[in-house]
């Protein structure tokens, strides 16, 4: 060993022992008493602090991860999904296994079935358009067709149709719920996806009384009850003028579209009935 | 007036994060709210001259007379790095207000660039001790008037809706490239 | 394959300088020419793959508190070797790359690696890891180096593409366009990401 | 001359029916009269299917602090009680009422006697403009009775009688002047004596050079009133511009005016307050103009309330082919219509016909940061600034600009090159900043 | 196996133990390269020395300083068969665009440059690295003038050496760096050999 | 069929458009063009004519292919992007280096941004500053005027005034040795000068300014505090030692300055919205003009003192808001 060697030893080796003996005692002296938890996060965080999540460090993004209790937005580019993932595992966040769900839009107003009856000019915004006018279409309830919802998922999970002036989701849907909160109108739920994704729903929500519903679009629910007797499994009711499915008892089994006299029932993913004597409108395929 | 070209030289004409690439990391990443900004910009002030100090004592009068300045990285590095930790933890127990305003960027600077680049600096053009704590408060300022210039237009493009493509690190990575190119106007100052 | 995929992710899916923006002074700082970029991947790789291999041995053996002071030695022990060798055996590169090889010990890419991936995990993946993340370094400082070699000098590793012409787009070599080089390489790169996942 | 400082836009003023002079419309074969016409609670109907009423009769009574009781402006039998579709195409409960004669109920003076002499005490004075559902006629129908009422630890030193009728196109208050300016004073003072105050200043804008005339001769046996004539600039009639116009003092941020100590009213409210005061007469009629370029005959016609705005138009001349748009008021502040066939309420000061040709929005660009919306603004607003954070839903930055004082004047949307809709989106965002104040408070 | 606690003992010495055995790698590795590293740096000085004067066989160094002051220049008379056949001028300059450059300006024992190449710069990349020889032959324009009689300057400056082309500063510099140089060479070793051919005479 | 339209209020709009003001800016530049057209001929034609065309290109490729929005390029934006970057640039500058820089301009100014009214720096500017850095030689070579000529090639080129002062008094010479170097300041104003294609009438661009005034397309506190703040401080530079600091309406007169103040620092894209804000903003640029031009490297600071500004904007945006009606309250 040689001198310089020796001296690179002791200076450098001292400074660490120093390091560590300060760093000690600061650390003694100077508890702050936390969330125990937000230690456990910051474990499992790379310590790279490099401020790619957008907070100041690491142990910054565990406080906040802690503190929200969510993982919402929060992500950690070195450490990727796993660590993501394991953080939830520790702290129990993981969505509990659950029901399928997907958004579902409950108005067919297309162009063609509720044509316009003024022209709009102005914000193309569904949030403006409703807190100013009922609609091109003249229906209050009925969908605007500026596509509020569309711009809201960040998931590239719906479109405009361009025929109908309807928007679509796609399957790619994560039921994240921003297009129910983006719509004014509330014509999206966030439905179960059923068997094979198969679903059956009303398309309308409009309360208006029957006749006055049917004056503005030809598909219209007009609360005529009859989907209500068809039911066998209770799965429908009327309320406000207006059929709702309850998606929890429906069978699936079929029954009522046929029997609604304006077809504002849908029926998403089945195979094609027999064909039957009527034209059916099915502006909404998936 | 060599203390004014240091600082001139410092903020405007070798910007140290649009002319000479150090601390990019935070600039890009703790610049997306102008309150953020001037928090971590007051942490890397803080850090920055105190990490000049120390490290200007360690090489003086250690490294040089022992001959050893071939440790110097690693022993900079390991000197800040507690350092910093230490200054974070005393902090948080001391004046949490303080912690909350600048306290929670240490850690992240630590680990950057800047720090050891300015440090590093000092000791390559040969400075005094005090003219190594103007170097780096100046640099200091230099990387506050950049992040807190860059953190206005990010939240400004924030609202302008850019091109899908664009949004996030290019444009900013654009916008710092046209504010390198702005900034090529301050050469030959000092 | 699992390490197969371990190991690729970091050229494109998660490229450290594109992707995951790590690093970005060194990237940004010395690629000047292909060759330089070139050169500090490479540094910067066998800093990694030591760090890494190193790390993923003594994790075991470093209580926590004084966890990354250690890793902190143990990186800035490789960097030294490298800026030793360097200036020994490569003394014009060396002086390219100047102030960013000590700054390797900082870069928040070989940290980050060490803490997030070789402390977890065995000496094997930690340094397929390493090889990975470090390539996908290299390919992209010399990609960001060549870009602006070509633009900047109209020429790739020292060859002139036209002959007789040195003068290219200055602003290329200096800062400004390391900065536009890089903006419109991550686009590319969110692209190619795109496409491939 | 007097004007407002900051901001304000010119607007091409078109008043075409200016010099009409105002008739008395037909009757209608059935009104339909909303229960809700004014700011505030609606009013519920004490009437029944199939009854009959008198014109002038009360038939829904507001029970609110804000709301306003309404009358009949016909007499007939009452046909049903049920949701119309009203100006935005919403439905809206109202009483339609089918017209049989013109009866009116007992106590109202119908004579065209000027009665100067007023014996109701400021209290009574109040509780008579409530009880004959009187609102403001100025646009926004607040119940007036309310803006009679000093509240406690207030002072009221000014009562500002707004004429400025700023709006492009209408006349109706300016006809109001010319045609009924002693009754309009008379009413002034009667204002006057419930807030007991000793100066009404009359703000009029010198494109009505006739109406200040006319006005400053019968002065002199109305002490305490006065004429001020303004320099032409929308949104002038806006009361806190007017305020600041008249009598310089800015209401602050967020305040009502009597926070400098005036109170604000319409030269039609006056007119009203002297009909219900000294006549017994309810708010069941009411000056519109009705006008266009494309319209035969710009007209002002007195209307009864409940009329439907189809009979208006036909009574100008018909609606002409090539029309674009129909509005409610004036073209700044009103609303366009879906259907022509809703009625006039207590709030219609005008109905426009636009052209095909006049109605189109611009296209619509990027903002160009020309600023002048924000120049402009009389809000000193930043209309670019709130639009943008409003679409991006960041309602308390919204908050944070003064996104609640902007008066919906329309001036920024008006003036930006861009075409950028801008008010549209302020809109919006007012109603989400509001939601966003309110719920803080609970 | 379980990881350790974090108890003092462990702490301080297992960063002992790291930072010890990090400091005794890089000190074998510092050994290992310290030759390595004196031989390149010594190996650059001769070849710039070899690339300004012509062929010799021996080297003697003095330092000289220049007659402005500032740091002193580094001389090397190179001798072939014991005859002196150049001398080799470290010099610097601070005037350049940015920073300081240092450049090796050979010269004849009678005063004429014979070659100049430069040492250091952070002159800018296609600007001013124009005095780097590899890059461009603007720097032969200095080969065998004698700088009694021509004027190190550029031509702006009323001179006779033609500037780099928009980058006139680092011309400029260049000539200061040569002057300087070629000053001292005057002071200090000219003057002398005049004195001694003048005793000779 | 016809139906009505409905629509938020207002339901009236000026007849101002984007167009409009755009194409009111080009009118304004028709005197200086033709200034410049007739002291270097037509090269400046050349690039003038390649700087629009290839600006209005590069705008349509960008929005058609690449961004896949609305097509704009008749808005007249691009077209002002053009013409300010010939203006600015020597008549000499090779015509690929002038696509080059509309490329700059557009594409990476512009374009990245998304466009009119989204960018941060002033294209043209940024579209100079880019080919200065990149080109310093042929951007640092300027064609002497003379009267009408149609020569391409070998044109035969000098310093401009700015250069010659700075260059001088870098030397040691005295500013009034320098001066008779220089033309007379008649000539200056008029344009018979060394400089970028459309810089060197100070005489036209103020008509043009006074005409884009009138027409109310910019307001005056940019240019007034812009051309104010560099009187005063060079003014007073003047006035501790004539010998080394130019007087200050050699400074007004020379180099970008009044196309920089009356054009490109009035870009309502790039400039701030309030008054103060404005007005400040002109002195920030005033400040670094003259700091640039008399301690800088460069002989000319507008373009960089106006870019370096721009990144400003946002901070000043927040910094400086229209007063608030019924802000404070002042009663009587
Ligand atoms: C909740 C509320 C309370 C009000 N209270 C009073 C009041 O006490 N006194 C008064 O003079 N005006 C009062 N106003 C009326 C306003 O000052 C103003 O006249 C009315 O909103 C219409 O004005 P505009 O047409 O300018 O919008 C009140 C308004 C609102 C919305
Ligand atoms: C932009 C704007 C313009 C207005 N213009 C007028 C007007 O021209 N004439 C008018 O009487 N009221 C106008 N108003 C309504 C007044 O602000 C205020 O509500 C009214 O004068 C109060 O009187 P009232 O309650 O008797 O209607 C306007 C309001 C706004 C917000
Ligand atoms: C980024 C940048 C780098 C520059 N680099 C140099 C340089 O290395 N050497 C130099 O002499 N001038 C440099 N300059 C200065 C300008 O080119 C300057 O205009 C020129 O030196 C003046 O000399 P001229 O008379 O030849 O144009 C640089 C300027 C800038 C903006
Ligand atoms: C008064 C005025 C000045 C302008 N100045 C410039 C300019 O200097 N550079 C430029 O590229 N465009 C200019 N434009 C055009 C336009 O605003 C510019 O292309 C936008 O910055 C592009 O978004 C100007 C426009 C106006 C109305
Ligand atoms: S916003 Fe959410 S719920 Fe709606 S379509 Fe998109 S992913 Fe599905
Ligand atoms: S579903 Fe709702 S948000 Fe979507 S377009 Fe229709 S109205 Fe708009
Ligand atoms: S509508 Fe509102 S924001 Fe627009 S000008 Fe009027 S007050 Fe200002
Ligand atoms: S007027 Fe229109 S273009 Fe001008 S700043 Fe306002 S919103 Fe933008
Ligand atoms: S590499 Fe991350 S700050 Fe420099």
């Amino acid at each position: 060993m040689n001198e310089i060697t020796l001296i690179s030893v002791i200076s450098l080796g001292s400074l660490g022992t120093i390091a560590a003996i300060v760093l000690y005692m600061v650390a003694q002296k100077f508890k702050v008493i936390e969330d125990p938890r937000i230690d456990i996060v910051a474990d499992k965080l790379p310590g790279a602090n490099c401020g790619g999540c957008g907070y100041a460090g690491c142990r910054a993004l565990a406080e906040e991860i802690v503190r929200k209790e969510s993982l919402d937005g929060m992500n950690c580019p070195p450490g990727g999904n796993e660590v993501i993932a394991e953080i939830a595992s520790v702290l129990g966040l993981e969505a509990t296994e659950q029901d399928p769900t997907i958004a579902v839009v409950r108005c067919s107003g297309s162009r063609e079935n509720a044509p316009p009856k003024v022209k709009y000019e102005g914000d193309m915004t569904c949030a403006f358009a409703h807190s100013l006018f009922a609609g091109e279409g003249g229906c209050p309830n009925g969908c605007l067709g500026y596509g509020d919802c569309v711009v809201s998922c960040d998931f590239d999970a719906m479109y405009m149709e361009e025929e109908t002036g309807l928007p679509v989701v796609k399957d790619n849907c994560v039921s994240c719920g921003a297009c129910v909160k983006a719509c004014p109108r509330r014509i999206i739920e966030i439905r179960k996806r059923g068997k094979k994704d198969r679903r059956i729903f009303v398309s309308c929500i409009n309360v208006e009384k029957g006749g006055v519903a049917r004056k503005n679009c030809k598909v219209a629910c007009i609360g005529c009850g009859k989907c209500v007797k068809e039911c066998k499994f209770d799965a429908i009711v009327m309320e406000n003028n207006i059929a709702y499915i309850d998606y929890n008892k429906c069978t699936l089994c079929r029954k009522c579209p046929p029997v609604c006299p304006t077809n504002a029932i849908h029926e998403l993913n089945f195979p094609p009935r027999k064909p039957r004597p009527e034209t059916k409108n099915e502006p909404a395929k998936a | 007036m060599e203390y004014f070209a240091i600082i001139i030289g410092a903020i405007f004409v070798n910007n140290i994060v649009l002319a000479q690439f150090l601390g990019i990391c935070p600039y890009i990443g703790v610049s997306a709210k102008v309150s953020t900004s001037v928090g971590m910009s007051g942490a890397v002030l803080f850090v920055m001259t105190l990490a000049t100090i120390v490290t200007f004592l360690i090489y003086n009068y250690v490294l040089e007379p022992f001959n050893i300045t071939y440790l110097q990285t690693i022993s900079y590095i390991l000197v800040i790095s507690s350092l910093v930790q230490m200054v974070e933890i005393i902090l948080k127990k001391v004046s949490p207000e303080l912690y909350q305003a600048l306290g929670i960027f240490l850690p992240l600077i630590t680990t950057n660039c800047a720090i050891m680049g300015v440090a590093l600096l000092t000791i390559q053009n040969e400075f005094t001790l005090l003219q190594g704590v103007v170097f780096a408060i100046s640099h200091a300022a230099g990387f506050a008037l950049a992040i807190i210039l860059f953190a206005g237009i990010r939240e400004h493009m924030e609202l302008m809706d850019l091109p899908k493509a664009m949004r996030g690190a290019p444009a900013a990575l654009v916008v710092a490239g046209i504010l390198a190119l702005a900034f090529m106007g301050f050469a030959g100052l000092v | 394959m699992k390490q197969w995929k371990n190991f690729t992710k970091g050229f494109i899916k998660d490229n450290p300088v594109y992707i995951l923006l790590l690093g970005l002074c060194p990237a940004l700082g010395v690629t000047t020419s292909a060759f330089n970029g070139l050169g500090m991947g490479l540094a910067t790789t066998f800093v990694l793959l030591g760090s890494n291999t190193v790390v993923s041995i003594i994790k075991n053996l470093i209580p926590n508190k004084v966890r990354i002071p250690s890793f902190i030695v143990v990186i800035a022990s490789f960097v030294t070797i490298v800026q030793l060798t360097m200036e020994a055996y490569m003394p014009d590169l060396f002086e390219s790359l100047g102030l960013f090889i000590p700054l390797i010990v900082v870069n928040c890419l070989v940290m980050g690696r060490a803490e997030a991936f070789a402390s977890k995990n065995n000496i094997g993946s930690s340094i397929v890891d390493a090889m990975g993340m470090g390539l996908g370094f290299t390919l992209a400082l010399t990609m960001l180096g060549g870009v602006r070699e070509i633009l900047g000098a109209y020429s790739i590793f020292g060859i002139q593409l036209i002959p007789g012409v040195t003068d290219g787009m200055l602003v290329f070599v200096l800062a400004p366009g390391a900065f536009i080089g890089m903006g419109y390489l991550i686009i590319l790169f969110n692209y190619l990401k795109k496409k491939t996942a | 001359m007097k004007t407002f400082k900051l901001g304000g836009v010119h607007p091409p003023e078109n008043k075409l029916s200016q010099s009409a002079t105002i008739e008395v419309l037909p009757l209608p074969e059935t009104v339909t009269i909303p229960l809700s016409q004014h700011l505030g609670v609606p009013a519920n109907p004490v009437v029944k299917k199939g009854d009959s009423v008198k014109a002038g009769q009360l038939i829904a009574k507001g029970e609110a602090f804000i709301s306003a009781n309404i009358h009949s402006s016909v007499s007939g039998t009452v046909q049903k009680i049920d949701d119309v579709t009203d100006t935005s195409g919403y439905r809206k409960k109202a009483i339609v009422i089918k017209v049989e004669g013109d009866e009116w109920e007992e106590g109202i003076d119908l004579s065209k006697d000027l009665i100067k002499d007023i014996t109701l005490s400021p209290k009574e004075i109040v509780s008579r403009v409530n009880e004959k559902g009187i609102v403001g006629m100025g646009g926004a129908t607040f119940p007036s009775h309310v803006k009679l009422m000093v509240p406690q630890g207030k002072t009221a030193e000014f009562l500002i009688i707004n004429g400025v009728e700023c709006e492009p196109y209408l006349t109706s208050d300016h006809r109001l002047m010319l045609e009924k300016a002693e009754e309009m004073l008379v009413g002034i003072q009667i204002q006057m004596r419930a807030l007991n105050v000793e100066k009404a200043i009359i703000g009029i804008e010198n494109n009505k050079p006739d109406a200040i005339e006319h006005l400053r001769k019968l002065l002199t046996e109305y002490p305490g009133i006065s004429v001020e004539p303004l320099k032409v600039k929308y949104p002038q009639g806006g009361e806190k511009q007017l305020i600041k116009a008249l009598v310089n003092r800015e209401v602050p941020s967020g305040r009502l005016p009597i926070e400098v100590g005036c109170v604000v009213h319409n030269v039609g409210t006056s007119f009203a307050v002297y009909e219900a005061v000294q006549k017994n007469k309810p708010l069941v009629d009411r000056v519109v103009t009705v006008t266009g370029k494309g319209l035969k005959e710009p007209s002002n016609f007195l209307v009864r309330i409940g009329t439907p705005i189809a009979n208006l138009v036909e009574a100008a001349g018909g609606m002409p082919e090539n029309t674009g748009k129909v509005v409610n008021g004036g073209p700044m502040m009103g609303k366009s219509l879906s259907d022509i066939n809703v009625p006039v309420t207590k709030g219609t000061s005008g109905i426009l016909l636009f052209l095909q040709a006049e109605t189109s929005r611009k296209p619509v660009h990027n903002c160009i940061r020309c600023g002048r919306c924000a120049s402009i603004c009389p809000m000193g607003l930043e209309p670019y600034l709130l639009a943008v954070l409003s679409s991006h839903n960041r309602f308390e930055d919204c908050e944070e600009e003064k996104i609640m004082d902007c008066i919906e004047c329309g001036s920024c949307l008006y003036i930006c090159p861009s075409g950028r809709p801008l008010l549209d989106q302020i809109r919006i965002g007012k109603n989400e900043t509001g939601k966003l104040i309110r719920s803080r408070h609970k | 196996m379980a990881k350790k606690e974090s108890t003092f003992l462990n702490m301080v010495l297992s960063l002992f133990l790291v930072t010890a055995a990090a400091s005794f790698t890089l000190a074998t590795v510092y050994n290992l390269t310290a030759e390595p590293i004196a031989q390149a740096r010594e190996a650059k000085r001769q070849f710039a020395i070899s690339q300004v004067v012509p062929e010799f066989d021996r080297l003697e160094s003095k330092m000289f300083l220049p007659p402005d002051g500032g740091d002193s220049l580094e001389f090397n008379f190179a001798y072939l068969n014991n005859e002196l056949v150049g001398i080799a001028v470290n010099t610097w300059t601070n005037r350049g665009y940015s920073g300081r450059i240092t450049a090796m300006v050979g010269f004849y024992p009678d005063g004429r440059i014979s070659d100049v190449v430069h040492l250091q710069h952070k002159e800018t990349p296609g600007l001013g690295d124009k005095i780097d020889k590899s890059k461009s032959d603007w720097s032969d324009q200095f080969k065998d003038i004698d700088p009694e009689t021509t004027t190190l300057k550029v031509r702006k400056d009323n001179g006779d050496i033609d500037a780099i082309t928009a980058a006139t500063i680092t011309a400029r510099a260049y000539c200061d760096a040569i002057q300087r140089a070629y000053d001292t060479f005057a002071d200090h070793v000219l003057s002398q050999t005049k004195q001694e051919e003048g005793l000779e005479l | 069929m016809n139906l009505l339209t409905v629509s938020g209020s207002p339901h009236v709009y000026t007849e101002e458009s984007v167009s409009k003001i755009m194409y009111g800016v080009l009118f304004s530049l028709i005197p200086a063009a033709l200034v410049s057209f007739y002291f270097f001929g037509l090269a400046a034609i050349m690039v003038t004519l390649t700087a629009i065309v290839s600006c209005m290109f590069f705008e349509f490729i960008i929005q058609k292919y690449l961004i896949k929005g609305p097509v704009t390029v008749f808005d007249g934006s691009a077209i002002i992007t053009g013409a300010l970057l010939a203006f600015i640039v020597p008549a000499s500058l090779p015509l690929w280096m002038v696509v080059i820089g509309s490329l700059v301009s557009i594409g990476m100014a512009k374009m990245t941004f998304g466009g009119l009214g989204k960018n941060i720096f002033n294209p043209a500017l940024v579209g100079r500053v880019f080919l200065m850095i990149s080109f310093p030689v042929e951007m640092n070579l300027y064609p002497k005027p003379t009267s009408f000529s149609t020569q391409l090639t070998d044109i035969i080129t000098g310093p401009t005034p700015l250069a010659v002062v700075k260059e001088g008094v870098a030397q040691g010479e005295k500013v009034s040795d320098l001066l008779p170097e220089v033309p007379e300041y008649v000539n200056l104003l008029m344009g018979n000068m060394g400089g970028s294609v459309g810089e060197i009438s100070a005489f036209a661009i103020l008509l043009g300014g006074i005409y884009m005034l009138i027409k109310k397309i910019i307001t005056w506190e940019i240019p007034a505090s812009y051309l104010g703040s560099v009187v005063i401080l060079a003014g007073i530079l003047w006035m501790i030692d004539p010998e080394v600091y130019v007087d200050p309406l050699f400074h007004l007169v020379t180099g970008g300055l009044m196309l920089g103040a009356i054009y490109m620092a009035t870009d309502m894209v790039t400039s701030p919205m309030s008054r103060w804000g404005m007005i400040v903003y002109g002195i920030g640029c005033g400040f670094l003009t003259i700091v640039i031009r008399i301690f800088g490297a460069y002989p000319e600071g507008v373009a960089f003192a106006i870019l370096i500004m721009n990144a400003f904007v946002p901070l000043i945006n927040r910094g400086f808001k229209p007063k608030r009606f019924g802000e404070e309250v002042k009663n009587g």
